[in-house]
C-alpha cells in the first residue's frame, strides 16, 4: 500500500464546511460545520437519509454547484490545494482528474446521445489535451475491460441504453478512473442496482482500490454496504455531522440515536422475523428552518430523558465517544453507551 | 377508524366451496416483440411471467422477490387484471378472475386492491388527497357523497396523516407519506387482498420501517392477505411468512420463510442471500466469502433452454441445458426447481468464484460443466 | 376598345380641382411629314439605368396581346409601328409616319390603306423588316383564341375580320396563311382592306400589335416572353410578373424613328411592387431609387410625406390621363331619364372621392362622357352639379318625386374584400339615400363582381366602372360602349353596361364614324352632349389624373395622358 | 428503420392523394371562375368564354377531369390550353389555365427562390434562436433573459404582415441598413443573392428567432439539470463543451421536431416575405393560383406542399434517429 | 380505534375545530385561491375582462360615449382623406381617413368581432385538440393510426390557401347583403380556423398522454375500477391542463393576429364588422401621416396579448401543484 499521506496530511480534508442554497423560500442550509478527513488507500462511508446533505457536500468537493447560487464555506483541501473558491479552470483540471465521481443512476448520469467509449474517452482527453483521439479510445478500451465489461472492445461503440444496470455502472467507474484519480467518490453507486449486481460493483471498488490505493468516498444509505465497505464513518443527519470514527466502532458501538434509528429500523437477514421494527418516528426536518437545538431532537426517543429543554435549546457539540478512539459524536446524552447495550441492542 | 372495520362487505363475490383466497395456476404473460418491417409481424415473446403456480390463503401473506426484470410487476398486474394473461388461471374465491368481462371486473376490483412502488407517480399529481383517497369511495359507491370527506379523513387517521391535509397535493407530502397515502387508497375499498409491488423500496430505511409497521398493522387489524413483491430478501422475510423466489418469469425456489432463508437449496437463492451485505459484528471491515454470480440475466424474450439460470450458475452441467427442472417439494417441506439442489457449502462460494474469474477473462460466459464442485 | 384602367380602379373615384377643361387642347397634329431622328430631349444624356418600380404584373409582352396601358407603353420602347403617337415638346401630341413613310393612303371611304415601308430597316437581330412582317402581324392579331387579352379593333372593321380566325387554325376553322383583308405586292408595300370605313386606322396601327412580326421567329404563345425587337431597345430578360430587363438594340436606326429616343443604357422593370413600399422608395430617394420611377398614382395617405417638402414635391409628376369613370345607369330598368339624372343630381362626388382616397393630384371632376384629352371635347353639365359637392339631395328629391319615384331603389355590387370598394359603396349609399333613394349595395368576391358588371341579367341598375379611350379619339368610345346593336350582338355580356339603345345615337354613331379625322372630333361632342341631355345613361364622375412619383436621377420626366405615365422613351440617367 | 420509413412513405403517399382530392373537390364546389380571370377585363366576349371552358376541359365530367389529371401524372397527356395542344409529360400536372406553361415548369422554376428564402431565414432564426436561447438558459433568471422573453412576445403580438412591411421600410428605405430586397439567382450573381435576401432573411429569421430561442431555453433549462450534465461536468470538461456539447445536444432535439413542420411550412413558401421583400417565390405562386382559381396550379401546389411535408416529416425522424441513438435502434 | 400500535411514532395533531369544518376543495377552487394571490395575475385578468366587457357592452359604450362606428363625418374630411380635426370630447381617437368614422367607436366595436374569432376559434380548436390528442394517445392500435394520418394531412394542407378559397365562396352562398356576409364570414373564419388550428395541440397532448399512460397512477385508478372515460377525463385530463392552458393563451391572439394578417390578403372579417384587424390593414399606409389611426388597433393588440400571455402563465401555475409561490 502507498504512503496514506501527503507531507504528513490526508489528502482531503475538509474543514467547517458549509453549503448554502439562497432559495425563494428561505436559505437551505444543506451542509453545516462538516469537518472530515480521508487518507489514501482508505474508505470514507457517508450514511444518512435522504436530504441529510450528502450529496451536497461531495459534490462540494468537485466543485460541482453552480457558484451563483450557492453559498460554499469552510475549508476543502484536496492534496495541496484549496477547492473553495478556486478559479472555474483550475478546479476544471483537478474534476475527474485528481478527483472523480460516480453517481447513484447510471443510466440517467450517462448521456444517452454519445456512445460509452466516446464519453470515456473525452474525459481523458479534457485532461490530456494532447492525446489523439485513438489512444483515446484505446485507453477506453482498457479501462472497460478493467472493470470487466466482456468484449470491451466490441462494447466501447455502444451506447448507454444498450448497456444493462450493472455494465453501465461498470462503465461509469471506468470513466471516473480513466484518469487515475486518487479520490473516488460514490454517490450511491448500487442504490439503483440488485443486490447481486451491487456485490459485483462492491468487489470491484475494492479490487481496484486494492490496485491503484486511492482513495474512496462512498455514499449511501445502507449500513450493510458500509460495513463492507469503509474503514471509517460519518454518519449526517440534517446537514450535520453525528457521528464519525472508525467503521468497526460506529456499527458496533453507535452513541447517537440517529444511528440507532437506521439500525433498527432496518429488517435483518437474521433473527427474528417476528420482531416489530424500530422506525424513526417522523419525518426528516425542514432545512431551511433549522430548530435551533438538536436537529435530531424532534424525532429523537430519548430526548426527554435530558433535563430541562436542553435538547431543543442548545446545539450539542461533536464531542469524543465514550469508547474514544476517534470516535465523535454530536449528542447530549450523557450515557449513550449504556442506553445502547440496554435498550437498543436487544431489538438487533 | 371502527367504522371502516363495520364496512359492509364486498357485494358480489362469493367464495365458491372452500377454494382458497388466490390460486394461480400456470400463469403465463408473453408481449409481443414485433419487428421494425412494414408488416410489424410479431418476431417474438417477452416471456416475462412463464408458468407462475402458487396459492394463497385468506390473511396470510406471499413474498415474491427476484432481480429487476425477472416479472414480479408483471405478475402483480396479472393478479390485479391490469394485464389479460397470455394463459393460465387466477382463481380468486374459485373465480377465474382472467375469464372475468371487463364489465363485471368492479366487484372484483373491490375485493383485490393494489400498492404501487414508486410513491411520485402512483399518485396523480394533479388530484389532492382528498380525491385520491375518495375515488373509490364515489366508483364503488361505498358511501354516500356527503359522507365522503368524513370517510377519507377517517382512512387518512388509519394510515396516521393528518386529515386535516384533504385538500393538500401530494407533491406537498413526503415519499413515506405519499406512501401512506396509496395505501389509504387501496384501503378504502376494504380488499381481502393487496397486490403490493415494491411498496417500500422507494423509502429511506427510517421511513421503510414505518411504512412496513403499518401495513403490519394494517394486515392484523383487517386481515388482509398480501401479494408482497420486493427485490430486498430482507424486506420479505421480515413481512412474510411464505415467500417465492423468481428468476426470468419462474419461480425457482418457494416455501416458508425460514426454511428457505435457512435452507436455500437453489443456487440462484444462495446468491440472492450471500450478495445481501449485512451489519453483523462479524462482517463489519471484512469482506466474507460470498457467492459471485457472473454475467447478466439473459434477455426474456430469449431465454436459456432447460433450466434458465444455467448461464449464470456454477453448477450448471449439460442436463441444466436440456431438461427444464420442475418445481419439486423437497424434504424440508420448501419447493425448488434445480437438477442440482442442495444446501449451501463453503464450496459454493469458492465454486462461484471460479467461474466468475473465467468469465471476465473469457467472453463473459463459462461453458457448462467447466466447474465441478 | 377600352374598358377600366390597368390598376382595377372600376369603381368610383375623384373631386374638386382648379383647372377649368376647356376645348381644343388636345387635338392631334397629323404630321405626315416628319422624320427621325426625334426632337432631342433638353438636358438628356446617354447611359445609365432606369428603374420602373410598379404594384402591377403585367401577363404578357406579346405585342399581339398588348393592351394594358403599361404594356403598351412598354411596348413602345421594344416595337416600331408604321405610325406612332408622339408628345411633342409643347405638350401636343402628333401622329408621325415611323416604319412607313407617310401617315398611309386612304381611299375615298376610308376601306383600303396603303403603306409604304421605310427602307433599310432591321430587326434586332439584322434581318430586314419587309411588308410580309406587317401582314404576319395583321394576320396574327385574329388569333385571338390562342393568343387572347390583345385589342380586337380589326374583328369589326379589318375585312372579313368577323371571319378569319388567324394563322394558326387551320382553313377549315376559318384561319390559315390566306387573308383577304391584307395584300403585299412587294416587299415595301402593305395594303390594308376594310369591311367598314375606318379613317382611324392609322392611329390604331400605333399599338403594338401591328409592329412587325417575323414569322420565321414565331413561338406562339411564348412570343411574348422574348419578341423580336425593333424599337430602340431589345428584351434582356423577361420573369412574367417579376422583372423584364431592356438593353440597347443595336439594329435601331434613331434617324429613321421620329417618335423615339435610346439615352438610357437599360430599362429594368421590377413588377408585382408592394405599393406602399415602392412609394415610399420613391420618397425616400436613397441610393438606387435616385434611378427609379413609377406610373402608378401616389396614395392620398402620403401625401403629407410629398406636399410641401422641397426635396419630394417637385419630384411629383401630374398631369391628366385619359379615363373617365362613370356609373353606367340600366337604361331598361331606369327607364325614366328624370330618375336618372336625379342620380347625377344626388351623386355625393365628393365624399365618394374621399372615400376611395382620391385627391385633387387624381381625378378632375367631370361631366362629359369624355376627358378633355380627346380632340374635340366639349364641356358641358348636364346635371348643374360640376360633378363636385356632395350633389343637391334636396333638388333630387324634388326630381324624384316629380317622377313620382320616390323611394326607387339602386342595386350595385361591389367587391367585398376591397376596402376602396367597400368605403365608395358606402359613401355612394348615404348619399343617395339622402336623396330619398333606396339602395342596395351587394357584397361579392372580386371576379363575382366583375361577372355582374358584365351579366345582362344580373339583377343590379348600377354598374360603377369607367372606360379609356384608346387613342385621341372618341371613336374608341361611343360605337364601342353606346352603340344600341351591340346589346344584340352580346346576349350574354355587356360592352353597352347602359343597355342604351336609341336610334337616334345608332345613326349618329354610323355617320361620324365614316368621317376623316380631321372632321370627326367636332361631331362625337355634339353627339356626346346630345346623348347626356337626351338619355343621360351614365353618371359622369371624373377624369383621370397621373401622379405619380419620380427619383431625382431621373431626367426627361413629362406625363404622357396615351402612355399612362412617362414616356419611356423619353427618360435619361443624369449624371 | 428501412421498414419504419417505407411504412411512413406509405403513410404520407395516402396524405398526398386526399389532399390533392380534397383540393379538387373544393375547387368544384367553390363558384371559381377561373374563364373569367384567363378571359380578362377586355373584350371578353361568351364565345370566348365557352372557348375557354373547352380547352380547359372545365365542360367535362368532374369524374372525367380528375381522373385525367391523375392519369396524366403517371402517363403523361396532352393538354389543349389556349387553342394550342401540348404534350406535357411524365409527370404531368398540367398547364396553367392562366399562365399558359406547364405546371411543373413553374413550380421548379420557383423552388431555388423559396429554398433561397427558407434556407437562408433557417440559419438566421437558428444562429440567433439558438444562441439567444442558450444564453438565456445559461443566464436564467436575470434581466436579460426576461427581456428576450417578453420581446418575443410583442414580437409575436403584430401581424407579422405589419412587422415586416415596417421594417423594410425603415430598415432599407430610410435609414439604409440593410440593401434592398430582390432575388437574383445564386447562380448569376453571389454576393446580389445574398444582399437581395439579406433582409428577407433578418425580418423572417427575427421573427421565428424570438419563437426558437424560447423553445431552446426550455429544452436547455430542462436538459442543463439532467444528471448526465453533472457528470460531464464532474468529468473536468470545460464549459463551453457541457454547454454545447452535451446540454445543447440534448436540447437540440426538441428543437428539431419543430423545426421539421417550420421547415415544411417555409418550404412551401412564404406568401407575406415574398410580397414585401420582392422575392416571389412559391408563396405567391400559389397565392395567385387560388385567387384566380387556376386548378392546375392550385393542384400543383397543394401536392408540391403536401409533399413537402410529409417528406420534411421523414426526414426529421430520419434525423432524430441519428441524434437519439435510442430512437435508432428500438 | 384501531389498534393505537397503528399510529406509534406519528404525531398526530389533535384534532382542531377547523376538521368540522373542513371542505372538501375541487383543483379549480384551489388554483383560483392560489391565483388571487398573484398581482400579475389579477392586473392582466383585470385587462382581459376590460376587454372582453368592451366587445360585449360595445353598442352601450358607444351610445353611452355619443359614438358611433358607422356613422360617416365626410364634411371633416379634407379632400385628401385627411382629417380635419383633431382627437376631442366627440372623437376621443379622432376620425377615420377618408370616411370620417369615429375611431374610438370603432376600435370599441373592433374589440368584439377580434375576440370573437380569438377566442372562439382557440376554445374550439383547444377541444378539438384535446379530445383528439387524448383519444390518439390513450387508445392507441388504429385509432391512433387515423389520428395521426388526419393531423399529418390536415398540417399538408396549406392552411392560408384553403382560407382564400374557402372564405369568399362560402359566404356568398348566404346571402346578399352585407350583414349576412360579414357574419358567414366571421364565422366560416372561426371553424376553419378551429379545423385547422387543433393539430399541433394533438400531437402535443398524444405524447403527453402516451408518457402519462405509463404512469402509475393510471394503473392504480384501473386497478380501482374507475371507468375508462373517466380515467381518460378524471385522472389524465388535469394533467395535461399545463399545455392546454398555455395552447389558449398563445393561440387566441395567434388567431387575432391571423385575422389581421388575412386582412391583408383580402380574406378577413369584412365590413360592417369593425375588427382591429381590418382597422390595421386600413390604416397602413398612414402609419406615419395619421399614426393613431394605425397605433390604435395595434396597441389594442399588443396589450391584449401581453395579458393574455401573461395570464395563461399565471393559470397554468395556479393549476400546476408543483410550483409554490
Ligand atoms: N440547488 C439546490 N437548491 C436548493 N436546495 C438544494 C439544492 N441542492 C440540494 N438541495 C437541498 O439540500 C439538501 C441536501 O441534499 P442532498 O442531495 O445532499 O441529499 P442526500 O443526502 O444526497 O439525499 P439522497 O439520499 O436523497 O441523495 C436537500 O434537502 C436538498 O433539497
Ligand atoms: N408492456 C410490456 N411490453 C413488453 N414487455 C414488457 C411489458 N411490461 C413488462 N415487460 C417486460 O417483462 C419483463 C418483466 O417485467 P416486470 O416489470 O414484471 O419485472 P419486475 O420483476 O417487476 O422488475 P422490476 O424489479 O424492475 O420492477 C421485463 O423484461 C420487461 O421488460
Ligand atoms: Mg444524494
Ligand atoms: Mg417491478
Amino acid at each position: 500500500m502507498t504512503d496514506a499521506t501527503t507531507n504528513g496530511r490526508p489528502f482531503l480534508e475538509v474543514e467547517d464546511l458549509s453549503v448554502r442554497f439562497p432559495t425563494a423560500d428561505g436559505v437551505v442550509a444543506a451542509v453545516q460545520g462538516l469537518s472530515y478527513s480521508v487518507e489514501l488507500g482508505k474508505t470514507l462511508g457517508i450514511v444518512g437519509e435522504s436530504g441529510s446533505g450528502k450529496s451536497v457536500s461531495s459534490m462540494a468537493i468537485m466543485g460541482l454547484h453552480d457558484t451563483k447560487r450557492t453559498k460554499i464555506d469552510g475549508l476543502i483541501r484536496v492534496e495541496d490545494t484549496d477547492i473553495v473558491g478556486l478559479e472555474d479552470e483550475k478546479m476544471r483540471r483537478v474534476r475527474g482528474n485528481l478527483v472523480s465521481m460516480i453517481f447513484q443512476d447510471p443510466l440517467s448520469s450517462l448521456h444517452p446521445f454519445f456512445s460509452i467509449g466516446d464519453q470515456i474517452s473525452e474525459a481523458y482527453l479534457s485532461h490530456h489535451p494532447r492525446a489523439s483521439k485513438s489512444t483515446a479510445k484505446k485507453r477506453a478500451i482498457e479501462m472497460l475491460d478493467r472493470v470487466g465489461i466482456p468484449q470491451a472492445n466490441r462494447r466501447v461503440d455502444d451506447y448507454p441504453h444498450q448497456f444493462s444496470g450493472g455494465m453501465r455502472q461498470r462503465a461509469m467507474i471506468a470513466m471516473a478512473l480513466v484518469n487515475d484519480p486518487k479520490l473516488l467518490i460514490a454517490d450511491e453507486p448500487t442504490t439503483a442496482l440488485d443486490v447481486t449486481v451491487q456485490a459485483q460493483i462492491l468487489d470491484l471498488l475494492q479490487d481496484l482500490q486494492r490496485e491503484f490505493g486511492s482513495a474512496i468516498i462512498i455514499i449511501t444509505h445502507d449500513l450493510g454496504v458500509v460495513a463492507e465497505m469503509a474503514d471509517e464513518v460519518l454518519v449526517m443527519y440534517a446537514g450535520r455531522c453525528v457521528e464519525y470514527g472508525a467503521a468497526k466502532e460506529i456499527l458496533t458501538h453507535p452513541e447517537h440515536p440517529y444511528t440507532w434509528g437506521l439500525l433498527t429500523s432496518a429488517p435483518h437477514l437474521t433473527g427474528d422475523p417476528d420482531l416489530r421494527l424500530t422506525p424513526i418516528r417522523g419525518n426528516p426536518p425542514s432545512l431551511i428552518d433549522l430548530p435551533k437545538g438538536c436537529s435530531f431532537e424532534p424525532r429523537c426517543p430519548y430526548a426527554n430523558r435530558l433535563p430541562d429543554n436542553r435538547a431543543a435549546e442548545v446545539l450539542p457539540e461533536l464531542r469524543p465517544g465514550g469508547r474514544g478512539r476517534g470516535h465523535l459524536v454530536r449528542c447530549h446524552l450523557p450515557n449513550p453507551e449504556e442506553i445502547f447495550v440496554n435498550e437498543v441492542q436487544p431489538r438487533l | 377508524m371502527s367504522d371502516v372495520k363495520t364496512a359492509p362487505a364486498a357485494a358480489g363475490v362469493e367464495p365458491t366451496g372452500d377454494a382458497p383466497l388466490l390460486e394461480v395456476t400456470d400463469l403465463v404473460k408473453h408481449f409481443p416483440v414485433r419487428s421494425s418491417g412494414v408488416l410489424r409481424r410479431v418476431v417474438g415473446q417477452v416471456r416475462a411471467v412463464d408458468g407462475v403456480s402458487f396459492s394463497l390463503q385468506a390473511g396470510k401473506s406471499l413474498g415474491l422477490v427476484g432481480e429487476s426484470g425477472c416479472g414480479k410487476s408483471t405478475t402483480g398486474r396479472l393478479l390485479t387484471r391490469l394485464l389479460d394473461p397470455t394463459s393460465g388461471a387466477v382463481k380468486f374465491l374459485g373465480h377465474d378472475v382472467a375469464k372475468i368481462s371487463q364489465k363485471k371486473m368492479l366487484p372484483f376490483r373491490r375485493e383485490i386492491q393494489m400498492i404501487f412502488q414508486d410513491p411520485y407517480s402512483s399518485l396523480n399529481p394533479r388530484h389532492t388527497v382528498g380525491a385520491i383517497v375518495g375515488t373509490p369511495l364515489r366508483v364503488h359507491n361505498i358511501v354516500p357523497r356527503n359522507k365522503t370527506l368524513a370517510r377519507v379523513q377517517e382512512l387518512l387517521e388509519v394510515v396516521g396523516l393528518n386529515p386535516e391535509h384533504y385538500n393538500r397535493y401530494p407533491n406537498e407530502f413526503s415519499g413515506g407519506q405519499r406512501q401512506r397515502i396509496g395505501i389509504a387508497r387501496a384501503l378504502a375499498v376494504r380488499p381481502k387482498l393487496i397486490v403490493a409491488d415494491e411498496p417500500v423500496s422507494a423509502l429511506d430505511v427510517s421511513i421503510q420501517a414505518q411504512v412496513m409497521n403499518l401495513l403490519e398493522d394494517l394486515q392484523k387489524e383487517f386481515g388482509i392477505s398480501f401479494i408482497f413483491v420486493a427485490h430486498d430478501l430482507a424486506v420479505v422475510r421480515h413481512f412474510c411468512p411464505d415467500v417465492a423466489v423468481m428468476y426470468l418469469g419462474k419461480i425457482m425456489e418457494v416455501g416458508p420463510r425460514d426454511r428457505l432463508y435457512e435452507q436455500p437449496h437453489h443456487p440462484y437463492t444462495q446468491a440472492l442471500l450471500s450478495a445481501i451485505p449485512e451489519v453483523t459484528a462479524a462482517t463489519v471491515g471484512t469482506r466474507r466469502e460470498r457467492i459471485r454470480l457472473f454475467g447478466d440475466v439473459p434477455s426474456p424474450i430469449d431465454p436459456p433452454s432447460g433450466c434458465r439460470f444455467r448461464t449464470r450458475c456454477w453448477k450448471a452441467q449439460d442436463i441444466c441445458a436440456e431438461v427444464e427442472p420442475p418445481l419439486t417439494t423437497l424434504v424440508t417441506g420448501h419447493q425448488v426447481a434445480c437438477h442440482f439442489a442442495a444446501p449451501p457449502t463453503v464450496e459454493d462460494a469458492k465454486a462461484s468464484q471460479i467461474a466468475a474469474e473465467v468469465a471476465a477473462s473469457g467472453d463473459g460466459e463459462v461453458p457448462l460443466g467447466a466447474i465441478t464442485p | 376598345g377600352g374598358g377600366t384602367t390597368p390598376s382595377d380602379r372600376n369603381e368610383g373615384s375623384q373631386s374638386t380641382a382648379t383647372a377649368k377643361p376647356a376645348g381644343g387642347e388636345f387635338d392631334v397634329i397629323l404630321n405626315d411629314k416628319a422624320t427621325g431622328p426625334a426632337p432631342e430631349v433638353e438636358g438628356a444624356q446617354q447611359g445609365g439605368t432606369v428603374t420602373v418600380l410598379t404594384a402591377a404584373a403585367p401577363e404578357t409582352f406579346d405585342p399581339t396581346r398588348s393592351y394594358y396601358i403599361d404594356t403598351l407603353s412598354v411596348g413602345r420602347l421594344i416595337h416600331r409601328t408604321l405610325t406612332a403617337l408622339y408628345l411633342n415638346k409643347d405638350g401636343k401630341y402628333e401622329l408621325v409616319p415611323d416604319l412607313a413613310t407617310d401617315l398611309g393612303k386612304a381611299n375615298a371611304d376610308f376601306t383600303e390603306f396603303t403603306f409604304k415601308i421605310k427602307p433599310s430597316q432591321k430587326f434586332e437581330d439584322g434581318t430586314p423588316i419587309t411588308s410580309k412582317d406587317f401582314a404576319y402581324a395583321i394576320k396574327r392579331s385574329f388569333a385571338t383564341e390562342e393568343l387572347a387579352g390583345g385589342p380586337t379593333y380589326q374583328q369589326i372593321y379589318f375585312l372579313d375580320g368577323d371571319k378569319y380566325k388567324g394563322p394558326f387554325k387551320p382553313a377549315a376553322q376559318g384561319g390559315g396563311e390566306d387573308y383577304a383583308g391584307v395584300e403585299t405586292p412587294d416587299d415595301e408595300t402593305l395594303i390594308v382592306k376594310m369591311a367598314k370605313p375606318f379613317p382611324d386606322l392609322p392611329y390604331y396601327l400605333t399599338f403594338p400589335l401591328y409592329s412587325p412580326i417575323p414569322q420565321a421567329k414565331e413561338t406562339k404563345e411564348n412570343y411574348g416572353n422574348k419578341p423580336v425587337s425593333t424599337g430602340p431597345y431589345k428584351v434582356k430578360s423577361y420573369q412574367k410578373g417579376k422583372s423584364l430587363i431592356l438593353d440597347k438594340n443595336p439594329n435601331w436606326d434613331a434617324n429613321s424613328d421620329p417618335a423615339r429616343h435610346q439615352y438610357a443604357d437599360q430599362f429594368d422593370f421590377k413588377f408585382s411592387q408592394e405599393p406602399l413600399k415602392l412609394q415610399e422608395q420613391l420618397i425616400a430617394d436613397n441610393g438606387i431609387d435616385k434611378t427609379s420611377i413609377t406610373y402608378d398614382n401616389v396614395d392620398s395617405s402620403l401625401l403629407p410625406k410629398i406636399q410641401g417638402k422641397p426635396d419630394v414635391e417637385p419630384r411629383l409628376i401630374t398631369g391628366p390621363g385619359t379615363c373617365t369613370t362613370y356609373v353606367y345607369l340600366d337604361t331598361t330598368k331606369i327607364t325614366n331619364v328624370d330618375v336618372r339624372k336625379a342620380i347625377g343630381v344626388a351623386y355625393p362626388y365628393d365624399n365618394i372621392h374621399k372615400a376611395a382616397g382620391d385627391s385633387p393630384l387624381t381625378f378632375q371632376p367631370g361631366t362629359t362622357t369624355y376627358s378633355p384629352v380627346v380632340p374635340g371635347w366639349q364641356n358641358f353639365d348636364v346635371t348643374g352639379t360640376a360633378a363636385k359637392g356632395n350633389g343637391d339631395p334636396e333638388r333630387a328629391k324634388a326630381m324624384l318625386e316629380k317622377a313620382g319615384q320616390l323611394g326607387f331603389e339602386l342595386v350595385w355590387p361591389y367587391s367585398q374584400d376591397n376596402p376602396i370598394a367597400v368605403n365608395t359603396s358606402l359613401a355612394r349609399q348615404k348619399g343617395l339615400e339622402a336623396a330619398g333613394f333606396k339602395v342596395k349595395p351587394i357584397p361579392m368576391p372580386r371576379e363575382q363582381v366583375r361577372a355582374a358588371l358584365d351579366d345582362p341579367k344580373a339583377a343590379i341598375n348600377m354598374r360603377p366602372s369607367g372606360w379609356c379611350p384608346d387613342w385621341p379619339s372618341a371613336a374608341t368610345i361611343f360605337p364601342a360602349i353606346f352603340d344600341g346593336r351591340l346589346i344584340a350582338l352580346n346576349p350574354t355580356s355587356l360592352p353597352n353596361k347602359s343597355l342604351l339603345n336609341e336610334k337616334e345615337v345608332n345613326d349618329e354613331i354610323d355617320r361620324i364614324s365614316a368621317l376623316p379625322i380631321a372632321e370627326a372630333p367636332a361631331e362625337w361632342a355634339k353627339l356626346d352632349k346630345l346623348m347626356m341631355e337626351k338619355y343621360y345613361p351614365v353618371v359622369a364622375v371624373d377624369y383621370a389624373k397621373n401622379a405619380f412619383l419620380t427619383g431625382s436621377g431621373i431626367g426627361g420626366v413629362v406625363n404622357d395622358a396615351y402612355a399612362g405615365g412617362p414616356d419611356f422613351s423619353k427618360l435619361f440617367v443624369k449624371k | 428503420m428501412l421498414g419504419y420509413i417505407i411504412r411512413r412513405i406509405l403513410a404520407g403517399i395516402t396524405v398526398v392523394l386526399v389532399a390533392m382530392v380534397a383540393a379538387f373537390v373544393l375547387f368544384f364546389v367553390g363558384p371559381t371562375q377561373p374563364e373569367y380571370a384567363i378571359c380578362g377585363d377586355r373584350n371578353c366576349t361568351p364565345d370566348r368564354l365557352a372557348d375557354i371552358r373547352a380547352s380547359l376541359s372545365l365542360d367535362e365530367p368532374v369524374m372525367k377531369q380528375f381522373t385525367d389529371y391523375f392519369g396524366g401524372i403517371f402517363t403523361g397527356r396532352e393538354i389543349k390550353t389556349g387553342g394550342f395542344t401540348k404534350e406535357c409529360p411524365v409527370p404531368c400536372l398540367g398547364y396553367s389555365y392562366v399562365a399558359n406553361d406547364p405546371v411543373t415548369k413553374l413550380i421548379v422554376e420557383r423552388i431555388p427562390v423559396t429554398l433561397s428564402v427558407a434556407l437562408g431565414a433557417m440559419v438566421f432564426f437558428l444562429l440567433i434562436g439558438i444562441t439567444t436561447g442558450v444564453y438565456a438558459a445559461i443566464h436564467r433568471g436575470t434581466i436579460l433573459d426576461k427581456l428576450l422573453v417578453g420581446g418575443s412576445l410583442v414580437l409575436s403580438a403584430f401581424p407579422y404582415y405589419i412587422v415586416a412591411l415596417l421594417a423594410a421600410i425603415y430598415l432599407s428605405i430610410q435609414y439604409e441598413i440593410f440593401p434592398r430586397g430582390g432575388y437574383v439567382p445564386l447562380t448569376q450573381n453571389p454576393i446580389g443573392w445574398f444582399k437581395g435576401l439579406l433582409l428577407a432573411w433578418f425580418v423572417l429569421g427575427l421573427v421565428y428567432a424570438t419563437q426558437y430561442a424560447r423553445y431552446t431555453r426550455a429544452a436547455m433549462v430542462e436538459a442543463l439539470g439532467e444528471d448526465y450534465v453533472r457528470t460531464a461536468r464532474a468529468k473536468g470538461l470545460t464549459r463551453r463543451k457541457v454547454y454545447f456539447r452535451h446540454a445543447l445536444r440534448a436540447a437540440l432535439t426538441s428543437v428539431v421536431t419543430i423545426l421539421g413542420l417550420d421547415l415544411a411550412g417555409l418550404f412551401a413558401g412564404t406568401i407575406f416575405t415574398e410580397r414585401i421583400f420582392d422575392v416571389q417565390g412559391l408563396g405567391i405562386l400559389a397565392l395567385n393560383a387560388f385567387n384566380v382559381g387556376d386548378l392546375p396550379l392550385i393542384m400543383g401546389s397543394v401536392l408540391y406542399a403536401a409533399i413537402i411535408l410529409v417528406a420534411l416529416n421523414i426526414l426529421i425522424d430520419i434525423v432524430y434517429s441519428f441524434l437519439d441513438p435510442r430512437v435508432r435502434l428500438s | 380505534m384501531a389498534d393505537p400500535a397503528l399510529l406509534e411514532n406519528i404525531p398526530t395533531e389533535p384534532a382542531t375545530p377547523e376538521r368540522r369544518t373542513l371542505k372538501s376543495k375541487s383543483p379549480t377552487q384551489i388554483a383560483l385561491e392560489r391565483l388571487r394571490q398573484d398581482k400579475i395575475a389579477i392586473i392582466c385578468a383585470v385587462v382581459v375582462l376590460i376587454f372582453v366587457l368592451i366587445a360585449i357592452f360595445a353598442n352601450v359604450i358607444t351610445s353611452l360615449t355619443g359614438t358611433d362606428a358607422y356613422a360617416t363625418n365626410q364634411d371633416l374630411i379634407d379632400e385628401y382623406g385627411f382629417p380635419m380635426i383633431n382627437p376631442s370630447a366627440a372623437h376621443p381617437f379622432g376620425i377615420e381617413p377618408r370616411l370620417g368614422r369615429d375611431l374610438f367607436a370603432r376600435w370599441v366595436q373592433g374589440a368584439r368581432p377580434s375576440l370573437q374569432v380569438g377566442v372562439l376559434a382557440a376554445v374550439l380548436s383547444t377541444i378539438i385538440g384535446t379530445i383528439m390528442g387524448m383519444l390518439a394517445g390513450f387508445a392507441g392500435g388504429w385509432i391512433d393510426r387515423v389520428i395521426s394520418w388526419v393531423i399529418d394531412f390536415l398540417l399538408s394542407l396549406p392552411l392560408l390557401l384553403f382560407v382564400i378559397a374557402i372564405g369568399p365562396v362560402v359566404a356568398t352562398r348566404f346571402g346578399n347583403d352585407a350583414e349576412t356576409v360579414s357574419t358567414v364570414r366571421l364565422w366560416t373564419l372561426i371553424l376553419v380556423f378551429a379545423f385547422f388550428g387543433w393539430t399541433g395541440l394533438g400531437r402535443l397532448i398524444r405524447a403527453q398522454v402516451l408518457s402519462l399512460r405509463e404512469r402509475e397512477f393510471i394503473l392504480a385508478a384501473r386497478a380501482i375500477g374507475v371507468p375508462r372515460y373517466q380515467v381518460l377525463f378524471r385522472e389524465l385530463l388535469p394533467n395535461l391542463t399545463g399545455p392546454i392552458i398555455v395552447f389558449l393563451s398563445l393561440s387566441i391572439p395567434a388567431y387575432i393576429s391571423a385575422e389581421a394578417g388575412l386582412s391583408f390578403l383580402g380574406i378577413g372579417l369584412v365590413e360592417p364588422t369593425a375588427s382591429w384587424g381590418q382597422t390595421i390593414f386600413q390604416a397602413q399606409n398612414y402609419y406615419q401621416t395619421y399614426p393613431i389611426y394605425f397605433w390604435q388597433p395595434a396597441l389594442g393588440i399588443l396589450v391584449l396579448v401581453l395579458a393574455l400571455n401573461l395570464l395563461g402563465d399565471a393559470i397554468r401555475d395556479a393549476f400546476d401543484p408543483k410550483t409554490r409561490r
